[in-house]
């Protein structure tokens, strides 16, 4: 049988989403952004609810969100996209908001709008990549961080004394009365990205259902910023990232 | 003396630092230099360039919209800087996946294949100092050995060990351009 | 017996040449180009061995930037 | 009824989506009243006491960009804590409403009435070059009506706009007739005034995108631009003051907010005394009644600007007025108001008058 | 060395005693070196990322109540939100650095070079009466050598001061000259030197407290009248300007930062065609130097303030030259640096200059 | 035996602590705020740390703390105690560098500089007033505020679908790696200010010898915000607070 | 007519409300009106003063630092406010805890014990209204009928039973004033 | 037996009158006063009961305002 009689639409069993659109992304080769994107469309897309979704992108690489995948955007300042997602959901609250938040957005300057939107149960849910890293502005520490690893503002590696330990965000955010579901999930298997897309289905189904605040964190890796291949990258945080930060449901009420 | 250059390519191809390597060596020549970089997120993936001046006094503004000189290595640069050389300047450009070549005859226009080079030597790292070697052919700006003070100046000393491998790599850049 | 039948598409101009696919895919069926680069200069993934393919999707899910469709069909 | 008060009402009349605010005096009765008349019940408004100034901005933001009326409420430490969320509200051209009960400064300072926050309001506190539409009231009527005005010009130009109000104003009762109570919008309605809103993708529009991010120079650059001819346009339309007794007048008081109160206070007083002061009161802050303010100047002996700072609004009166008249400054700061005969005391002495 | 990095080696060689600072373009670098320098094994030197610009200033403004050197460094939505801090360090009167390296706004914007944050920095972007020294950099000599001047200028009057650069002159590389590294203070020489310093009551000394609040409006008034005793005295003393080829010139620029630098290599191109321009070069942007402007204004037919803005230091030049000469702007912005050609043209239109 | 015989200095066996000096404190009669002050300056004096004590004031009720304990202060601007303190510390690592932060201070707007500065184990002690509501400012609902609890800015008590949950700050606090000690205590009953005084004096000997960050919580009383008499407040304090903030060490390393 | 009065006194005195109902019967009669407090945290035990003012036209400034009458209620504000009623003026003064009285002989002066009277009373919520009596007593700016209809309608409508309570305080206020 | 006595002193000019102290004294020693107020207002507490006192610093500890002062002999 000939390769091209295989490839007909008949056949077809996986292809890009329609939500994500034809534009370039912008991330680097083999970045877990790619993936989550990909995911968060897909799950939009099978919902059927791309005519009430409403993202809301934070300042981090994934800044450039609202120009790839096909729905309602607000561009959040840094740290504040929980904020928005806030007001764009009680003033909506039939539409389904959900926020999409690096480590850096979501555990570093925007610790207290992430912790106080979710201690309130605002029905959003949050879409959390933990890279270890801040990507975007060249590989600098973030919150989570592992300690030992070398980041360009610990080139000698992160420091416990010097520095502060990583910070588990998610797991304060699991102890408050308004997250209903928290959960950390990878995407670096083709398991792993099925599990993810569960996650995050579950997420904003929760968003619609009013039944408070949803958070999944995915466990990611930063190639450039951790100067690895992709490969390599995922390899490492399978080994390293998943001590401090395991995966699995923290909280599922 | 005064050299207004440009140099621009995509993000991986060592523009900042072939940029920074000319700029230090002329400062090892007592000159006065500005290096001023496109910065930004865009310059993974995308394109980045640089302006280098060297003069022998004050330099008063290190952006400019003509140069002297402009180096470019792939075709959006081309596309951006060709123009933007002075009547009588030189325009270097590497050949490797440029489709529509320089047309301007009233600058000088030199090609040089050091990416093909780069594959055969199998050492991506080498690419912008064959081209730089290129640039110094043409334009004797500074001298090589100021070139080698400066990297002995830039490179941590644990990296010291690659300046003969980059002498080498500017010395097939000298030999490999053409007009 | 039914064997599954597998194969992909790349969209070349979209592909990062990021390997991960190479990596997922069980089957060994992807390469990337060695010297051949797309207009922004990436060496992109192709099906180096594509009789191998069973069409699991395994590289479609890992590529971060959805440039694989997968098809499949059982031959008998 | 408080200005604090009436401004709430005029709020929830206007027919306002939402609220987002954290307490600060002087100004926390705008929550508290909210709080206390709960139209979430009567017309769907929320009021939502955010965990800090920061948030209730960025909520602000969040509900502007969604096409809803909304607005927040804070004072002087408060209101500079929000600069980063006004210079992007400003930069994705959606309205919003911010309220400033001015304190006295800097730093935690007092909690009682100063103007020292002029130049923040009209300059920029924010990054970038951007503009407020800056409203100031100066009656708890105008507390009220400016609400409404202030969503006006918000909606019309897709850009911020600021009640710059001052402790006296905020915390001062008198009588007010508040407008009738409209409905709020429907997502209908929204979705045909507002087009550029984030209300999701109903009927598969093409999506809507909110953004201050522009990476490329260019576009960056034009952007900016757009915001310019914004500008233009507003300064060419909007500018809004009152004059009273400039007519033949001999000195010219420029004064806004609660300090033009006190101002017609003195010239009530100097009349009697055979002093002629007429006042103009700018009423939009941005845009500066320049124009206006130059003519007024043009048989006057001098002007004093009034101001409860250390002279602010003064360099934009002397840039109105091109060097053609005399401008001098008298103001009280830290929390304390002049008393009228105090300030007729320092109009005397500045222009050496004796009577 | 680039500008960033001649900050972060001027700061080590100054003594100073913490950095605390958050990352953004285009000034991470300063942070990066620092950490790379690892300053704390030779000096003793404080260094540390913090998890915000809020807590950022506020540990600066921690470090300063302590009488320590201290210095934090962002870029526009950054400063923007270290506001509050910002006039609290004002309002307490306690000596600190602030770097700004400029990037183009409103909003999130772009992270190129920009001079829109001139009218927050000098006007003041926080809230009350206060102001900041000013320095503005147009060379990575400068840079370097500002950090200096820009510490000895806090502490001898008790201020905060900020550096204001743009992304240009933070990312260019030049040449510059390091300053002989010098210890950082002992905790003996900060007592004697900054008796006010919060170090502990040694010897049971009277307790030190650092407030910016002043509940009685009185007194409040009279620590808003010392700070602008401060701030005359500082105007008097503190002015610095460069200027160039302004003896002789027909036409004057005014611009500053890494402007200045674009608006020689127009003289120059200029000169060659004949047309005279001088150049005013503001160094401290506050305090102005509005009379030495008055002074080169005397022959010029006219002025052109070139700023990477829509136009905000023009109104200060406007304000110093009190109308005598025709002021005219010329800006780019949203990240655009004019090239050294279309500013010529640009003046030559405005003042139909035909060569 | 007559009084005039027992008053006598040889036999005076409590007494103001000096460091609490003469000036007439601002609060309310009753407030909790006064006995804190009284123990924060005994436990100073008796440590005779006088001479390097640093405490940071909140804005809050407490702001004017720098009036009544003779020690040096710095004022912080709303929430940004740790962050002051953050770097008063550091600069000054021989020094024991205390913060006094209200619960809105503490767990609203300073959340992000509470956590962190906590995270990173600064080696300072934190003294946290959890009155349930903002006092300074006239009573208004804090983060800590009770479900069903009336403030000024819920009115009618405070719900959690309007207006979120109660936050337990400290018990987020407890989980992080920087702190070394994080109490709960109350000092309505002589026996409880006992214990709270032990814990103030616990955590402010951490901080000198760079244990970590120590967190001592006062469940207490604003008997103005609550409109209740003092003796009441503390009833209805113990009755009610006590479920959702239980007395005791939530950590002790 | 215009009236411009002081209100001054400890912070849990009634001031505020005093002045406030004052001003509410003003707006009764359709007088324009204007009440502005001293505000803040230091009315909680600390002093507190309104300023209102009636009058048949528009009132321009709502701060004054002279006043028509003046009604103190506490020593402290006795100091502050006895030198800042114009000649010829009324300035009403609660006797309790008073120990140096007002000494200024061009304007009138009248003492009220109202204090005292809360105590016999056993109500201490009445005293604002004693002096609210008193003043009107002396100066009737506004009729005993406006101010019940202000009760009215700033109370919430369960305390309206109060409201008879509180019309008997008024009387008493006024037969208590003397001069 | 020896027999504790007790005895307190109260800075009238700094209490405010929150009677926490008078609830603390297990031996009800305390009370306001009925009428009398200090110079800001307060009816300060005082020994209304002073036989009684053991001296145990109930009253002092819970003081917010620090004015008490406690003394204590042991009587034979
Ligand atoms: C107020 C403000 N501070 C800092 C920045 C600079 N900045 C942009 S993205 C970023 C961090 C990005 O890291 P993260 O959130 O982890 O996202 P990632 O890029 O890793 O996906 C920072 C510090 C900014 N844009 N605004
Ligand atoms: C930036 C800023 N926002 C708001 C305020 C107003 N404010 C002062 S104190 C305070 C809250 C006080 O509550 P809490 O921290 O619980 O202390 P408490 O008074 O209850 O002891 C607020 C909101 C302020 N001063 N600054
Ligand atoms: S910098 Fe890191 S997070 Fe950002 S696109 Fe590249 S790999 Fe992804
Ligand atoms: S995973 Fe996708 S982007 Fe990466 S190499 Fe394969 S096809 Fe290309
Ligand atoms: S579908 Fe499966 S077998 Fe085929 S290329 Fe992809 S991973 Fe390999
Ligand atoms: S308002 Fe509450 S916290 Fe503040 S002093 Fe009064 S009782 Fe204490
Ligand atoms: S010491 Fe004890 S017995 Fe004496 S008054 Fe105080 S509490 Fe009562
Ligand atoms: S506890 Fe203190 S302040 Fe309260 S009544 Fe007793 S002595 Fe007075
Ligand atoms: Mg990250
Ligand atoms: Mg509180």
């Amino acid at each position: 049988m000939d390769i091209q009689d295989i490839i007909k639409p008949e056949n077809r069993v996986y292809k890009k989403p329609e939500l994500l659109n034809d534009t370039h992304m912008h991330y680097c080769p083999g970045c877990s952004h790619g993936v989550v994107h990909k995911l968060v469309a897909e799950v939009i897309e099978e919902m059927g609810a791309a005519e009430i979704a409403i993202g809301i992108a934070p300042v981090g690489c994934a800044v450039f969100a609202y120009n790839y995948i096909d729905v309602d955007w607000i561009e959040a300042p840094h740290g504040r996209a929980p904020a928005l997602a806030t007001a764009a959901k009680r003033l909506q609250p039939d539409k389904l908001v959900f926020t999409y938040q690096g480590d850096g957005d979501m555990a570093a300057i925007g610790t207290a709008e992430s912790l106080h939107a979710a201690n309130r149960g605002e029905n959003i849910a949050m879409i959390f990549i933990n890279n270890a890293i801040y990507g975007m502005t060249g590989g600098q520490m973030a919150p989570t961080t592992l300690l030992g690893m070398k980041t360009s503002t610990t080139p000698y590696g992160r420091r416990a004394d010097l520095n502060g330990y990583p910070l588990a965000i998610t797991g304060l955010m699991a102890q408050l009365d308004g997250t209903c579901y928290v959960t950390r999930q990878s995407v670096e298997t083709p398991a792993a990205v099925r599990k993810a897309k569960v996650a995050i289905r579950k997420a904003f189904e929760n968003s619609l259902q009013g039944k408070g605040t949803s958070v999944v964190e995915i466990v990611s890796t930063c190639n450039s910023g951790w100067k690895m291949t992709p490969a390599d990258a995922n390899k490492w945080m399978e080994e390293n990232m998943f001590k401090k930060y395991p995966i699995g449901d923290l909280k599922n009420e | 003396m005064k050299e207004e250059i440009v140099i621009a390519g995509f993000g991986g191809q060592g523009v900042l630092s072939m940029g920074k390597i000319l700029a230090y060596s002329g400062l090892m020549e007592d000159k006065e230099v500005t290096w001023m970089p496109s910065y930004g997120p865009e310059q993974r993936g995308g394109t980045a360039n640089v302006t280098v001046i060297l003069s022998d006094s004050r330099i008063s503004s290190p952006v400019l919209n003509t140069y002297d000189t402009a180096v470019v290595l792939n075709q959006q640069s081309l596309d951006k800087f060709e123009s933007k050389v002075k009547p009588g300047g030189v325009l270097i450009y590497d050949s490797y996946g440029i489709h529509t070549p320089p047309a301007r005859t009233d600058i000088r226009i030199y090609q040089i294949e050091a990416m093909e080079a780069t594959f055969e030597l199998k050492n991506a790292k080498a690419f912008n100092m064959i081209v730089l070697g290129a640039l110094l052919k043409v334009k004797p700006m500074v001298s090589i050995e100021s070139v080698i003070k400066a990297l002995k100046k830039t490179l941590p000393e644990r990296h010291h060990h690659l300046i003969p491998m980059n002498e080498e790599a500017l010395k097939m850049g000298m030999s490999l351009i053409k007009e | 017996m039914a064997k599954i039948r597998g194969a992909v598409t790349v969209n070349t101009e979209r592909c990062k040449g990021c390997n991960l696919c190479v990596v997922a895919c069980p089957a060994k069926v992807l390469s990337l180009q060695p010297k051949e680069v797309n207009n922004r200069g990436y060496h992109f993934a192709y099906m180096s061995d594509p009789d191998k393919c069973v069409g699991c999707s395994s590289c479609a899910l890992v590529c971060p930037d959805a440039c694989i469709e997968v098809y499949r069909v059982k031959v008998d | 009824m408080k200005g604090n008060e009436a401004l709430a009402h005029a709020a929830i009349r206007y027919g306002a989506d939402g609220y987002f605010g954290y307490p600060i005096t002087p100004q926390s009765e705008v929550l508290e009243v909210l709080e206390e008349q709960r139209p979430w019940e009567t017309t769907g408004m929320v009021v939502l006491q955010a965990e800090s100034e920061l948030a209730a901005i960025n909520m602000v933001y969040g509900g502007a960009a969604c096409g809803k009326v909304v607005f927040t409420s804070s004072s002087s430490p408060g209101i500079s804590l929000m600069q980063e969320g006004i210079s992007y509200i400003a930069a994705s051209e959606v309205p919003a409403l911010i309220v400033n009960v001015m304190r006295g400064g800097p730093g935690l300072g007092t909690i009682h009435p100063s103007q020292a926050d002029y130049f923040q309001a009209v300059k920029g506190g924010g990054h970038g070059d951007y503009h407020l539409i800056v409203l100031a009231p100066s009656s708890v009527q105008e507390m009220c009506d400016f609400m409404w005005l202030g969503w006006d010009l918000a909606f019309k130009y897709r850009t911020p706009a600021m009640l710059l109000a001052d402790g006296l104003v905020g915390q001062m009762m008198e009588k007010v007739v508040l407008p009738e109570p409209r409905p709020r919008r429907t997502e209908e309605q929204v979705r045909e005034q507002c087009p550029w809103a984030i209300n999701g993708r109903k009927g598969m529009r093409p999506r809507n995108v909110i953004t201050s991010l522009e990476l490329v120079d260019e576009i960056m650059e034009q952007n900016n631009l757009r915001f310019q001819r914004t500008y233009r346009e507003i300064e060419k339309n909007e500018v809004r003051y009152e004059t009273i007794d400039t007519e033949d007048c001999d000195y010219l008081f420029v004064a806004f907010g609660s300090m033009a109160r006190i101002c017609q206070k003195v010239m009530e007083v100097a009349r009697e005394e055979g002093i002629k002061i007429g006042l103009l009161r700018p009423i939009t802050l941005w845009p500066f009644p320049s124009q206006q303010i130059k003519e007024a100047a043009k048989n006057v002996k001098g002007i004093m600007v009034v101001e409860l700072s250390a002279g602010q609004m003064i360099e934009d009166v002397k840039l109105a007025v091109e060097c053609n008249v005399d401008v001098k400054h008298y103001g009280r700061f830290g929390g304390i108001v002049p008393t009228p005969e105090e300030v007729l005391d320092a109009l005397k002495k500045q222009f050496a008058i004796n009577k």
